[in-house]
């Protein structure tokens, strides 16, 4: 901890103990670390945008324990070192939890300052890396790889009975990271992987390792990547003539997948937890039209939510407890039973991990409408 | 009124001045000489004139017409033209397309025909017409360089050592294309390390030393100066 | 044109001034907040990286767009040879720096005859390719594209290096140790070799300089550096991952040179401050920051073009 | 007197152009050789073949009897042959001193990494450098230039630097490449001096050149080159009366222009 | 058979757009000396304002290939009129300058435009409306090929044949080569080579701005980071050709894209890049200046 930091506890002590009480009560500092600039800015400033609105909207009900909520945003342009640098600036700003960051390689990073500074981290990244090292203050936003993977295997074997799977990924860590899951769970449930392609993510021109796939005969293409890379994908599958079923993982879940896919779009299946426009929760569509109204634009994709979550979980936190003690939050959270999310309902493990996230798979139609495929909706 | 006259030029690069007001001119129908050592100013003089440097000070007139800050491409249209120092012809294109390079100022059939008289003036460039101009030897590329500098159809040419480098064999041929030149009525301005050679040629001739004109006079005259003699002819080589 | 004097009081007052600057640099933990002190200490790491580059681009005159392979070597050998075999921090430093040498050297041997442009992308090449071979998880060791995490702190004397504050000083004392070797480099024959093979290299090999042997050398001194840089950064984030390490690093590092001024110590620390310090500052701006950041690019290069603090021409 | 360099049918190709072709010749030890012939007549060829700037396609060259063919430009250096450009090749950022100096480089004995580490031994070695730099300075009177950048130098002087640099290097062979290039006659007249007072220390020389005035008068020996090929060779005298040397090169002797 | 069929069909396609993106770069470094590294950039500055043009007008009623053909010349003409602006703030004022000055410039206008198209477009991924253009497929000797592909191969090959020709035959073109070898002795000769460099940065990025644009029509999407992705794609065409040389920078577009589909469906998919790349370092290897690049011996 540095010394500028303890002369600022020290005053804020001081404030404190000369009645600052009558003076107007401090902001409670919220931070976000995110991707603004570079090529995942679409999502980084997602992130922002959502988090700055959750405060905004709490601010207009009067903020917290009477506190307003104050927004510090830190674009650390996902890489490692201007995220290290983030999460001291955010630390030595005193924010209570930090949203963030967008990868995997940003949060990995960051998270021994904040766990060092006791300051709450939520992100979406699912690296198992961020779990390893059994930090406190960690509180993953998304579903993790392992849960997914297994619903996965479980859907393309189990489900559909595909015989011949073709597993294709990217290079970032998340994905390279789900797609291997998914290659050892569905060789678990005795499923038969034919290929595991690489692509490289925003290259566009995926016809040569499409053509190599083609010409095994897969009868299912499963990509575990992002969505800009999915949507074409599925377009070079139809044009190539390829009758495989195309299968996404939930990175895939954004409304920009279908305009990208076009006409072959319909059909596809993406696994994901419910996303907010089809979910039955009134919160979710409140919040996905309250981004729209304010910034004129869907949010770019389902983790601009997750992260959404984080923040509200924070929020909830801070309210229920009457405290920012970041000890007194952490156990709040760890203990929650069940948080009622944008993106379904769950809770955190003693990882960190967000459990209890129902997956689903949805199909495309070809308007890029999405309805629920397995499981069969309950009414 | 001469053809091209030069008042007080001063040019520099950077900090070092070139020429420190130069005064010269050049009248319609005659062939003048530049002697000076190496490091005298004489390609910098024929840069300027050309355009390709920017002036300090001075004037240049071309036919009346102040061209002291016109463009290069300007300058070519009036009438002036110039076969640079080291020949420079464009090694991957073809003779032929150096020379139609040669008059990119002037209408296309009068290029054609210019081209057919520089082909009876050096007949060995029509042999090459269709080789890369960098293949030819370094006599050929000086014909070609003289060559495409009269397909512009100049007023005025600029020659800027056509012998450097070149065997005394060519040398003397090289001359006696430029009398040919010369008595086609051509108004000649030469630099010429040779200057016994560029002496007989010429009518009148200057002498720059260190970005200055030290002396002028008629070519006959200089050629028989002992100033001259000493700094630029050496003494008592006799021919043979 | 005269040129000054060999080692007049000009040559010294500049080296005084940077040692005494140097020193005060020691004391910027005690000013800052540790945020600060973290861009400061990586301030050091790049300064050191961009130091590394002008070895061979500034002074060897070799294009080299693909320099963070070098200092991603240095920092996986760090990483790799720490968290899977548990050695030392300090004990990892001669290796990361052996085998940054050691591939610069590789690399340089065949591709030193490509003129300019052509070098520059080869290196491109090399940079890619290394990228994608710490993706695919090479020999199982590099962590894919998670990389690895969880480094040791590095122990001096068995006081470990803990604090922002201490692994600074680290970075610090790496520089000032850089910055003197830079200094000689200048001096000695081998310094000289390099500027002979920049001016003239035909020229230069017929007075017997083997401009094979030089900058084979050249990318040797200039890897190893990015080595020992590379082992700072790992030590300073305690995780290595290849997008550290990706082409437009070795841009901005290419770019740090030019801005700077090639073959000049306080150039390249300039340029490192302008190319990476200052854009610290414009956070609240950050959609707009990096629109500023090239338009600040182009006109520093149309007002400064031999770059902010150019080389002297003088005698050394 | 033995042979210190001779080629024996040498060749050299370039994309089918015969540049060079079985061209043998010899310099003797402590001779001066001229050699001439037209443009492009492969003069400037012969040298980069010798200095090891070109491999040669047939042949071989020896050096005090023993075969150099093929050996790379800083090992030929390293034999004690040095050679200077038509074009001058200074160091452009560098002053004249520094540029002498670079002529050292082969008697340096300095590791790369005692230069970095500023050891004491390097510290004296450098000072050695500098006194036999500014020795070669004083002998061709450039001592006054000594911290002028070369290239700012009048020509004349220029190519009196890069005389200076290979003369640093102790060179048992001096090759220069039209050192009279640029020269008014009397400057070329006072090469001449330049020339002979080499040879007088000791070193053989080896010359192109045009200028008939130079070539003449100091070459004990001259070899005349045209399309790659020996058409002659012997001394002044020979030379000047040879038909075939004079229809290639010299020209009829009508006008001042073969001097 | 119909894998390998398929393959070179893929490999043409990108090939083309790297050939015609290429050009840019070939012809700016002729003239120039320059790496325009902006080159890249600036093509996708194409695309995003024919995106721009055809979503607005997309639903108008309008036959797609009108206006097809009334976004391309709009985009071409502002991508043209930026290459010249840019040339003029950034590339001019270093004309004499150390080359690395303007390289680092270019990089600089590369980071300047990629984030203005962030700035005004948004950071997302946009998508290009369907339905403009037929979606045929035909199959050929067991391998799809569609009618954009097709429209994509012929249509690189027709305007780099043009370009061929306008350069190689025509004066103009002569004079363009020829400020290309030495522009001092190119004024002598009345060439205004001022505006033979404002052509090239006229003609390179509107060739490129149509590369831009088929990776649009083709990929039906854009991002504001696809200006490097592809600018780096095709100066490593140009260099493979030989930087500077025209024919050169085609042959390296099309063989780069021919190598890239090999290399994912033939050796392997995860080091794609890094076999291309290797094969490139390779082919350098044995030609230093590239496949059609000159031989600069050095003049002594």
């Amino acid at each position: 901890m540095s010394r500028k930091f303890l002369l600022g506890a020290a005053a804020a002590a001081a404030f404190v103990a000369t009645g600052g009480v009558a003076m107007a009560a401090p902001p409670i500092l919220i931070g976000v670390q995110a991707p603004i600039t570079g090529t995942y800015a679409d999502e980084g400033q997602g992130i922002q945008k959502a988090v700055q609105l959750l405060a905004d909207e709490q601010n207009a009900k009067g903020g917290l324990l009477g506190r307003k909520i104050e927004v510090k945003a830190c674009d650390d342009e996902g890489t490692a070192s201007q995220a290290a640098i983030c999460a001291r600036q955010l630390v030595d700003a005193h924010v209570v939890a930090v949203i963030g960051s967008y990868t995997s390689g940003a949060a990995l990073a960051a998270e021994p300052i904040y766990a060092r500074a006791n300051v709450l981290q939520s992100s979406d990244g699912t690296s198992n890396q961020l779990l390893e090292r059994g930090y406190q203050t960690w509180f993953g936003n998304a579903p993790p790889n392992s849960a997914e993977a297994v619903f996965t295997a479980n859907y393309l074997v189990n489900v559909r009975h595909f015989k011949r799977i073709a597993v294709l990924t990217d290079h970032s860590s998340f994905a390279t990271g789900l797609a291997d899951e998914v290659e050892k769970d569905v060789k678990a449930v005795h499923g038969n992987v034919v290929d595991k392609a690489f692509i490289n993510a925003g290259s566009q021109n995926f016809t040569p390792v499409l053509t190599q796939i083609k010409s095994l005969n897969p009868d299912v293409l499963y990509f575990s990547g992002y969505y800009s890379d999915g949507g074409l994908i599925r377009a070079q599958m139809q044009q190539l003539g390829m009758k495989a079923v195309f299968v996404g993982g939930d990175a895939n879940q954004n409304v920009s997948f279908g305009k990208i896919a076009g006409s072959a779009a319909a059909g596809s299946v993406i696994l994901n937890v419910p996303a907010p426009q089809d979910l039955p929760y009134p919160a979710a569509k409140q919040f996905v039209a309250a981004y729209k109204a304010k910034y004129g634009a869907l949010p770019p994709s389902v983790y601009t939510l997750t992260n959404a979550d984080g923040m509200r979980a924070i929020m909830q936190a801070i309210a229920e407890t009457k405290s920012t003690d970041p000890k007194k939050l952490e156990g709040y959270l760890h203990h929650l039973k069940s948080f009622q999310g944008l993106t379904g309902t769950f809770a955190w493990n003693a990882r960190g991990e967000r459990t209890g996230s129902p997956f689903v798979a949805f199909e495309v139609d070809a308007q890029g409408n999405y309805s629920i495929l397995y499981p069969k909706p309950a009414h | 009124m001469s053809l091209l006259a030069i008042d007080d030029l001063r040019v520099s690069y950077g900090e070092i001045e070139a020429l420190r007001g130069v005064s010269l001119s050049v009248e319609a129908g005659e062939v003048v000489t530049i002697l000076g050592a190496n490091g005298a100013g004489k390609t910098t003089l024929m840069r300027a004139v050309s355009g390709l440097l920017g002036k300090r000070g001075g004037q240049i007139a071309f036919d009346g017409q102040d061209i002291t800050r016109a463009g290069a491409d300007r300058i070519v249209r009036l009438g002036v033209t110039q076969a640079p120092e080291g020949r420079r012809v464009f090694g991957t294109l073809s003779v032929l397309e150096n020379l139609r390079l040669g008059g990119f100022t002037r209408p296309g059939a009068e290029v054609r025909a210019s081209i057919e008289q520089a082909y009876e003036m050096f007949p060995r460039l029509r042999e090459r017409s269709a080789q890369l101009a960098g293949t030819l030897s370094g006599g050929e590329q000086q014909m070609l360089a003289i060559a495409r500098a009269l397909v512009g159809r100049p007023k005025l040419l600029l020659l800027d050592e056509p012998s450097l480098g070149l065997a005394p064999i060519i040398v003397q041929a090289i001359f006696r294309s430029l009398r040919q030149i010369a008595d086609s009525g051509v108004t000649i301005l030469l630099v010429e390390q040779n200057a016994r050679s560029a002496l007989k040629l010429a009518d009148r001739g200057y002498v720059l030393e260190v970005g200055r004109i030290v002396l002028d006079g008629r070519a006959d005259t200089l050629l028989a100066s002992p100033e001259v003699q000493a700094a630029y002819l050496g003494k008592g080589h006799a021919p043979g | 044109m005269t040129v000054p004097p060999a080692r007049g009081i000009l040559a010294y007052r500049n080296e005084a001034i940077g040692a005494l600057l140097w020193a005060l640099g020691l004391a910027l933990p005690a000013v800052l907040d540790s945020s600060w002190v973290a861009v400061a200490a990586i301030f050091a790491i790049y300064a050191i990286t961009a130091l590394s580059e002008d070895v061979i681009l500034g002074r060897g005159g070799m294009f080299d767009m693909g320099h963070a392979v070098y200092f991603g070597i240095g920092a996986y050998v760090t990483a790799i040879l720490n968290t899977e075999f548990g050695w030392p921090i300090f004990a990892t430093l001669p290796f990361a720096i052996l085998a940054a040498a050691a591939v610069g050297a590789l690399l340089a041997a065949p591709l030193i005859r490509l003129r300019g442009d052509y070098l520059l992308v080869a290196t491109i090449g090399f940079n890619a390719i290394f990228v994608l071979a710490m993706q695919n998880n090479l020999a199982g060791i590099t962590g894919g594209s998670d990389g690895l995490t969880g480094l040791d702190v590095p122990v001096l004397f068995g006081l470990p290096l803990e604090s922002q504050s201490a692994m600074f000083w680290l970075d610090w004392v790496a520089l000032g140790i850089v910055m003197v070797l830079m200094r000689n480099l200048d001096r000695c024959e081998f310094g000289r070799t390099l500027r002979y093979l920049k001016q003239d290299e035909l020229a230069a090999t017929t007075l017997g300089v083997d401009a094979r042997a030089a900058k084979t050398l050249a990318f040797a001194v200039g890897a190893g550096l990015a080595g020992l840089a590379g082992t700072l950064f790992a030590v300073q984030l305690s995780t290595v991952s290849p997008t550290s390490f990706v082409f437009t690093e070795s841009v901005t590092l290419f770019a740090i040179v030019i801005v700077g001024g090639k073959g000049s110590v306080p150039g390249v620390l300039l340029g490192t401050a302008l190319m990476f310090v200052v854009p610290q500052f414009f956070r609240q701006f950050a959609t707009y920051r990096y629109f500023a950041f090239g338009f600040a690019m182009i006109a520093v290069m149309v007002l400064r073009p031999q770059g902010l603090w150019p080389r002297r021409i003088q005698n050394e | 007197m033995s042979a210190l360099l001779e080629l024996r049918s040498v060749g050299i190709s370039f994309g089918g152009l015969r540049a060079v072709d079985q061209l043998s010749f010899s310099v003797a030890e402590g001779q001066i050789v001229g050699l001439i012939g037209p443009n492009g007549a492969g003069k400037t060829t012969v040298f980069n073949l010798i200095t090891g700037v070109y491999r040669p396609t047939n042949g071989e060259i020896l050096w005090q009897g023993s075969r150099i063919t093929g050996l790379r430009p800083h090992r030929v250096a390293a034999l004690g042959i040095r050679r200077t450009f038509q074009t001058i090749r200074l160091f452009a950022e560098m002053s004249v001193f520094e540029n002498v100096r670079a002529g050292c480089h082969l008697g340096v004995r300095q590791h790369w990494w005692q230069g970095v580490l500023q050891l004491p031994a390097q510290r004296r070695e450098e000072a050695e450098l500098a006194e036999r730099t500014h020795a070669v300075l004083r002998r061709l009177q450039l001592e006054t230039h000594a911290n002028d950048l070369a290239v700012s130098l009048p020509y004349g002087l220029q190519r009196r630097v890069e005389l200076a640099r290979t003369l640093v290097g102790e060179p048992k062979l001096v090759i220069l490449d039209e050192p009279a290039a640029g020269l008014n006659d009397a400057e070329s007249e006072a090469l001449n001096e330049t020339i002979l007072g080499v040879r007088a220390s000791g070193i053989t020389v080896l010359l192109v050149e045009h200028d008939m005035n130079v070539v003449m008068k100091v070459s004990d020996h001259i070899v005349v080159l045209n399309f790659g090929r020996l058409i002659a060779e012997g001394d002044a005298v020979a030379i000047r009366d040879n038909s075939a040397v004079i229809e290639a090169y010299l020209g009829r002797e009508d006008e001042e222009a073969a001097a | 058979m119909g894998t390998f069929v398929q393959q070179v069909f893929n490999g043409l396609t990108v090939g083309g757009i790297y050939a015609l993106i290429a050009l840019g770069y070939t012809m700016v470094y002729g003239v120039m000396r320059l790496i325009n590294f902006a080159h890249g950039d600036l093509c996708i500055l194409g695309a995003f304002i024919g995106l721009t043009l055809l979503s607005g007008a997309a639903g108008s009623g309008h036959p797609g290939v009108a206006l097809l053909l009334l976004a391309f010349v709009l985009a071409i003409a502002v991508v043209a009129a930026a290459g010249v602006l840019l040339e003029f703030v950034a590339y001019r004022p270093l004309r004499r300058a150390d080359r690395l000055a303007a390289v680092v410039s270019a990089l600089g206008a590369s980071v300047l435009i990629e984030n203005g198209i962030m700035i005004v477009w948004g950071p997302n991924v946009h998508v290009f409306p369907s339905g403009l253009l037929p979606e045929t497929v035909w199959h050929v000797a067991g391998a799809a090929i569609t009618f954009v592909q097709v429209l994509i191969i012929l249509a690189s090959v027709v305007l780099m044949a043009a370009l061929y020709v306008f350069v190689h035959h025509t004066k103009f073109g002569t004079a363009i080569r020829a400020a290309a070898i030495d522009q001092d002795t190119a004024r002598l000769m009345g060439i205004n080579v001022n505006r033979v460099i404002v052509t090239v940065f006229v003609v390179g990025p509107a060739l490129g701005a149509i590369g831009g644009l088929f990776v649009g029509v083709y990929y039906r999407e854009a991002y504001f980071t696809m200006g490097w992705v592809y600018g780096l794609y095709a100066f490593i065409a140009a260099i493979l050709g030989g930087i500077g040389n025209i024919p050169g920078a085609m042959l390296g577009g099309v063989l780069l894209g021919l190598f890239n589909a090999f290399a994912a469906g033939y050796i392997s998919s995860s080091w794609q890049d890094a076999i291309t790349f290797a094969l490139l370092i390779g082919i350098l290897l044995v030609r230093p200046t590239g496949l059609l690049g000159e031989r600069v011996a050095e003049k002594v």
